[in-house]
């Protein structure tokens, strides 16, 4: 396996609420090559989100703070710990990311030419010529319809799906080595979804990006993604490859999050609903976190946490039901 | 996986103002004014009105803590029932111009169309308009009274408690349960009575604690220009008129009422900022 | 079509000016254009489209929340258009609505009990214990403990919150429902509670269901049948095994493709999706889609196919597959 | 652009008449007879009759209504009952001294209160933060009238630093300055507090925003973001908000005036109220209604100058 271009190491984010600080990230463990995207995939408050922010060293303080222990290295160096201007001369730079939202993540207020060689400038140190050059160079590349024309219009005058480009172009534009997508694609229509990933993809194989794609949308998963992070309040409780996750997932919360999900290949007769809902940060005991709502939960899960536990070469999961047998 | 969105009152509104010792001070400056004004003459007994030539314009003494006029009349006693007289005129004041206020607001949020924008286009210049200029044409038109210059603040003030109304109105309109409410057969005395109303109080009320601060001001004003209750009654505005005629001579006497006006405009912007930043969802972001 | 139907819409349309002023005409954006369909007694109607295409204009004029412009409702025989006061009160009674965000659809200052019991008392249903009956009923119906009724919507997740809004819409005992993309803002493993509870709901009180989403799956697992919209037209109505394994249309087929799926198998296997959705206010002339169409013919620049007949109920508006249907 | 602008004026029109409409009504319908307020309880029926025919009001409403908005159209306000010289006259020979005072004004709330309020911001809940707050708010409560009286009585009065009577000698620049200091440090003290404000509030909410995230995710630098991104953004509700507050400035500007009795518009008033003036106050309403109009729709220019959604909608 080549050297991770992202290696992620016990990361554990906490917030404070009510006068205690809460993990709402638990050590948590991801690597991505070079060339390989990684899908984080998991509901509204598992953490994913955190996930990507602690690596862009982006946590709001100081309400939120990266616990000690944890370790994230961005091609060998190591991110945490390091100050702010440190940290601003590899944003946008070595690591970038594209977020949800791309109506208010563009400053309204200024052209998308200027957004996108604003990056250029600060890393680069390049010219306002010259910037501008690169920016419709990367509007381009993102394929905007007619760059040269449309880099000098305000984000309020494209659409969703090129506003994400945009936002794409903006996080590309000084070449980095990992991307970060958080639901970049869950705000738009399914076919223009469908466009915005497939420029992804292009993009990672001729750039030898690494991708750390974040969804809630298994499907998704299945579309862009070489591996998978399963994750639940917090916790990774399962990485597989994406074709042996589908076929077998091991942790009975990806078993059980795929049985509840009506198909539009197929009719899947009866769907099986996880019981429950999603616990918050503030109330998760002291067992695995996924207990509560498991069919298959015995005393043990409820007592004490289980360690994600490598299965095979390229698999991992968290669960005492999967350790604890041979 | 959307947030929840952030609902109109928030939770734990009380714990964040309790939190906020800076809304404290103001529930203290405005309880101190209030218990003065209550207790007025059983704190000072002197008769605020009781002339005496002999004693005219007496520097601070201990009979006369605050000093005397120009007519001999005891200072802190005036002040003392001025506050009475600022407050009452306040708080009626605000008490109608929030109540037709709202209901113009309200209105015209919910019935949208000309007659909002009518009624709009009317708010912004009656908004825009020199608030003391308003209440000074008002007054001089009938005459100064108590009663007037309650009708003249009360005008001053109908365009932002409209206002404040308006917004949420047309955003709760929108909200789904009150489509629901139709959906479900309610009409639209109800939907506005009982699913809106209870739904931006809140935020009238807060703009009410702020306007009292300025309906004050203007009632002061106006007594300083020579427009508010006629003499010999005490107000805070007249008195600083009468110091200020005085002000070579004996500057305390403007100094007093001057202390008076801001510990009672402070208090109440201290305890509607408090109110705010506990309610406004978007003054609790972190 | 099957049975008799319970509801059927007629050339159904509606616009809205947007934008305008003072030296500005406004726009006018047709939200609905043309809609017919029926939805038979017992069954359930999927409407699926992309943001845009006017789907939950369409819902929310059934229940003349939104008053059409044109067309006719006919609802259990009754001419809904021509409905009003105490007519169209009876009628709201009869087809309820329920909504897509549970966060924003209940009242946050009334309590469960004040929420449920509200509809009963003005469509003077029930009177003092009655109502706790009826209200008690309502929560055993929808999975909420008893205990609920005193508490607030702030205390409840996502997925229980939609359960109240979906027992608010059943106290009435109405005959069909109306839910507007009624899962789409919950989590995937509260998702499939939500949509069991609806199923479970349809059989133990025969109601009939119109369905709005723009989730594939969603309306793959819940529907009998589909209408597809575009641009404020149905494109495309048939059986949900016709539209989902045997689609026509060409924009049905660029979503179906685009819809994706949890098997790995499909990893890359996205169509090459041409184009952006065109701005309502100003569509393309003729067929709306052919901009974006693969298989586009020049007649489908200058002339807007019908919406046809074929066989086995199943009716596109495409020149493919319907040569003579013409305008 | 072009257009947005001749849009905006042309939507000055009907709110300049529904303007000068609430003006007529408030001297018109509010109870009460203009002509005995103007004489007196003592004067007699005919003088109150005279009075009557020469100010207009014994002719039908109506027939009144279309005379004033006639005399709107040519630009005529009308005449002082007093001195008999025209309404514009009397504006024009003190408007000066009050543009000067309410532009000082501005200029100083502008200079002090952005920084100051972006600095609020930026340490929030911090102690600087409180104490802005705290100035701020106290600089609000102060009725106009009481800070240039607490002025005058410190800087004036005791140290003798300014004149008392604030009447500039014409040609003298510096004598100019001097008179202007005390009335331009009042109304600049309450803008400054007024701007910090909103600065404030503006900007708390234009960091949390998610473009904000973004450009820090870019690795811009966190000074360039507050200035480049955020401040900008967080200045387009400040410009709406201080263009609201010029009717609160004017109301202020008067009673500055009177404190210092230095001459402007604020005098004017207070002299036709206590002459009961009536023909003048009418047109000094006129003008400023006319004036708060354009005003407003100035702002929404700058608005849309700032904000480019504005500018295409």
């Amino acid at each position: 396996m080549t050297e991770p271009l992202l290696e992620v190491r016990d990361l554990t984010v906490e917030f404070r609420s009510g006068g205690a600080w809460h993990p709402a990230v638990r050590n948590v463990d991801l690597s991505i090559a070079p060339r390989e995207t990684l899908a984080v995939v998991g509901e509204s408050g598992s953490g994913k989100s955190v996930t990507a922010l602690a690596v862009m060293g982006l946590v709001p303080a100081p309400a939120g703070r990266i616990a000690a222990g944890s370790s994230i290295r961005l091609s060998g160096r190591e991110l945490v710990g390091l100050g702010e201007r440190e940290l601003d001369r590899v944003r946008g730079d070595r690591v970038a990311m594209i977020f949800q939202e791309p109506m208010t993540a563009l400053n309204p207020t200024m052209t998308v030419g200027e957004q996108v060689a604003e990056s250029v400038r600060a890393h680069r140190g390049l010219g306002a010529q010259a910037a501008r050059r690169e920016a419709l160079r990367v509007l381009d590349l993102v394929k905007v319809p007619s760059a040269a024309r449309r880099m000098d219009d305000y984000p309020h005058q494209f659409s969703g799906g090129m506003r994400q480009r945009v936002m794409i172009a903006m996080a590309l534009a000084c070449h980095p080595a990992v991307l970060l997508a958080d639901e970049p694609t869950t705000a738009l229509d399914v076919t223009i979804q469908a466009q915005v990933l497939s420029l992804v993809e292009d993009l990672k194989r001729e750039h030898g990006l690494g991708v750390l794609f974040i969804t809630h949308n298994l499907g998704v998963v299945a579309l862009i993604a070489d591996r998978v992070a399963v994750m639940y309040a917090g916790e990774v409780v399962e990485t597989a490859p994406a074709a042996e996750l589908f076929e077998t997932p091991r942790h009975p919360y990806t078993e059980a999050l795929l049985a509840s999900m009506p198909r539009v290949d197929r009719d899947v007769g009866a769907l099986e609903p996880i019981q429950g809902n999603v616990p918050s940060i503030r109330e998760i005991g002291p067992g695995c976190a996924f207990a509560p709502r498991c069919a298959h939960a015995q005393a043990r899960c409820r007592e004490s946490r289980p360690r994600l536990e490598p299965e095979g070469a390229a698999r991992s999961v968290r669960c005492w039901l999967r350790t604890a047998s041979p | 996986m959307s947030a929840p969105a952030a609902v109109l009152p928030a939770r734990g509104w009380t714990r964040r103002f309790r939190a906020n010792p800076t809304s404290w001070l103001g529930v203290a400056l405005i309880a101190a004014v209030v218990l003065a004004a209550l207790l007025a003459s059983t704190i000072w007994p002197l008769d605020p009105l009781e002339q005496n030539v002999a004693e005219r314009l007496m520097a601070p003494t201990a009979a006369h803590p605050l000093g005397t006029d120009t007519f001999g009349r005891d200072v802190l006693a005036r002040l003392l029932h001025a506050a009475r007289i600022s407050l009452l005129i306040g708080a009626f004041s605000i008490a109608l111009a929030m109540t037709i206020g709202s209901a113009i607001g309200i209105a015209a949020g919910y019935l949208g169309g000309w007659f909002d924008a009518a009624v709009t286009s009317l708010l912004d210049v009656l908004l825009s308009f020199p608030t003391l200029l308003l209440g000074l044409m008002v007054v001089a038109m009938l005459g100064p009274s108590m009663g007037n210059l309650v009708i003249a603040i009360a005008i001053t003030e109908l365009a932002p408690f409209a206002r404040v109304a308006r917004a949420p109105t047309i955003t709760l309109k929108g909200r789904d349960f009150v489509e629901a409410g139709r959906a479900l057969g309610f009409s639209d005395l109800r939907l506005v009575v009982v699913h809106i109303i209870p739904n931006l109080l809140s935020e009238v009320v807060v703009v009410a604690s702020l306007w009292l601060a300025t309906a004050i001001r203007t009632e002061a004003s106006l007594s300083f220009i020579g427009l508010g209750v006629k003499p010999p009654t005490a107000t805070w505005g007249g008195m600083i008129r009468e110091g200020f005629e005085n002000i070579l001579d004996a500057p305390w006497l403007a100094l007093a009422p001057s202390l008076a006006i801001l510990v009672t405009v402070l208090g109440l912007n201290l305890l509607g900022d408090g109110l705010r930043d506990a309610i406004d969802p978007r003054a609790r972001r972190d | 079509m099957s049975a008799k139907p319970i509801l059927s819409v007629e050339g159904l349309g509606k616009r809205f000016e947007v934008g305008g002023g003072l030296l500005r005409r406004p726009a006018q954006v047709h939200a609905v254009v043309d809609a017919s369909f029926e939805v038979a007694e017992r069954a359930c109607l999927g409407l699926v489209g992309e943001s845009g295409c006017g789907k939950s204009t369409l819902a929310r004029c059934l229940l003349r929340l939104v008053e059409p412009d044109e067309g006719r409702i006919v609802f259990e025989g009754e001419d809904v258009r021509s409905l009003d006061g105490p007519a169209l009160r009876r009628l709201r009674r009869r087809m309820q609505m329920v909504f897509q965000d549970p966060y924003a659809s209940l009242n946050p200052r009334r309590t469960v009990r004040q929420t449920l019991a509200e509809p009963l008392v003005v469509h003077g249903l029930a009177t003092g214990e009655a109502v706790d009956a009826r209200v008690e009923a309502a929560l055993a119906e929808v999975g909420l403990p008893p205990d609920s009724a005193p508490r607030f919507p702030h205390e409840f997740s996502g997925g229980q919150r939609q359960r109240i809004g979906i027992a608010r819409a059943l106290v009435l005992e109405p005959r069909f429902i109306v839910a507007d993309e009624p899962v789409s803002a919950l989590d995937v493993s509260v998702q499939a509670q939500v949509l069991k509870l609806l199923e479970a709901l349809r059989e133990r009180h025969g109601l009939s269901m119109l369905f709005v989403s723009h989730d594939l799956g969603v309306v793959r697992h819940v529907c009998d049948r589909v209408a597809v919209m575009y641009l404020g037209r149905v494109v495309e109505e048939a059986p949900v095994p016709d539209i989902f394994d045997r689609p026509l249309h060409p924009y049905t087929r660029m979503l179906r493709a685009a819809s994706p799926v949890p098997d790995a198998r499909a990893r890359f296997s996205l169509p090459r999706v041409e184009g952006e959705i065109p701005s309502a206010m100003d569509p393309p002339g003729g067929c709306a889609f052919h901009p974006r169409c693969p298989s586009a013919l020049a007649r489908c620049a200058k002339e807007r196919p019908a919406l046809a007949d074929l066989r086995g109920g199943h009716r596109v508006a495409c020149f493919l597959h319907s040569p003579e249907a013409a305008p | 652009m072009g257009e947005f602008l001749l849009r905006r004026l042309a939507l000055a029109v009907p709110t300049l008449l529904l303007a000068m409409t609430a003006v007529f009504l408030l001297a018109r319908v509010v109870p009460g007879d203009p002509a005995l307020v103007i004489l007196g309880d003592q004067a007699t029926q005919e003088a109150l009759l005279a009075l009557r025919v020469k100010l207009g009001l014994d002719r039908p409403l109506p027939a009144q209504y279309l005379d004033f908005l006639g005399g709107i159209l040519r630009g005529d306000l009308g005449r002082s009952l007093i001195t008999g010289k025209s309404v514009w006259a009397e504006v024009l020979a003190v408007i000066p001294y009050t543009l000067e005072l309410t532009l000082a004004a501005i200029f100083l709330g502008v200079l002090f209160g952005v920084p100051l309020g972006v600095y609020a911001a930026v340490h929030r809940n911090a102690l600087p933060d409180t104490l802005t707050r705290l100035f701020s708010l106290a600089g609000l409560s102060f009725p106009a009238f009481v800070s240039a009286v607490l002025l005058l009585l410190v800087f004036a009065i005791q140290l003798r630093w300014f004149p008392v009577i604030s009447a500039p000698r014409a040609g003298d620049v510096l004598d100019h300055l001097r008179n202007l200091a005390l009335p331009a440090a009042n109304l600049g003290l309450i803008m400054t507090a007024y701007v910090t404000r909103v600065t404030r509030s503006s900007m708390l909410n234009v960091l949390g925003e998610d473009y904000v995230r973004t450009a820090r995710a870019k690795g811009i630098g966190r000074r360039a973001v507050l200035w480049r991104h955020a401040l900008r953004n967080a200045l387009i509700p400040v410009a709406t908000v201080v263009g609201l507050y010029l009717g609160t400035l004017i109301g202020n500007s008067v009673l500055t005036e009177i404190v210092f009795n230095r001459p402007g518009l604020g005098k004017l008033i207070l002299g036709a109220l206590n002459q009961r003036d009536y023909t003048l106050l009418q047109g000094l309403m006129v003008f400023f209604a006319g004036l708060i109009v354009l005003a407003n729709a100035a702002t929404d220019i700058a608005y849309g100058l700032i904000d480019p959604r504005v500018r295409y909608r």
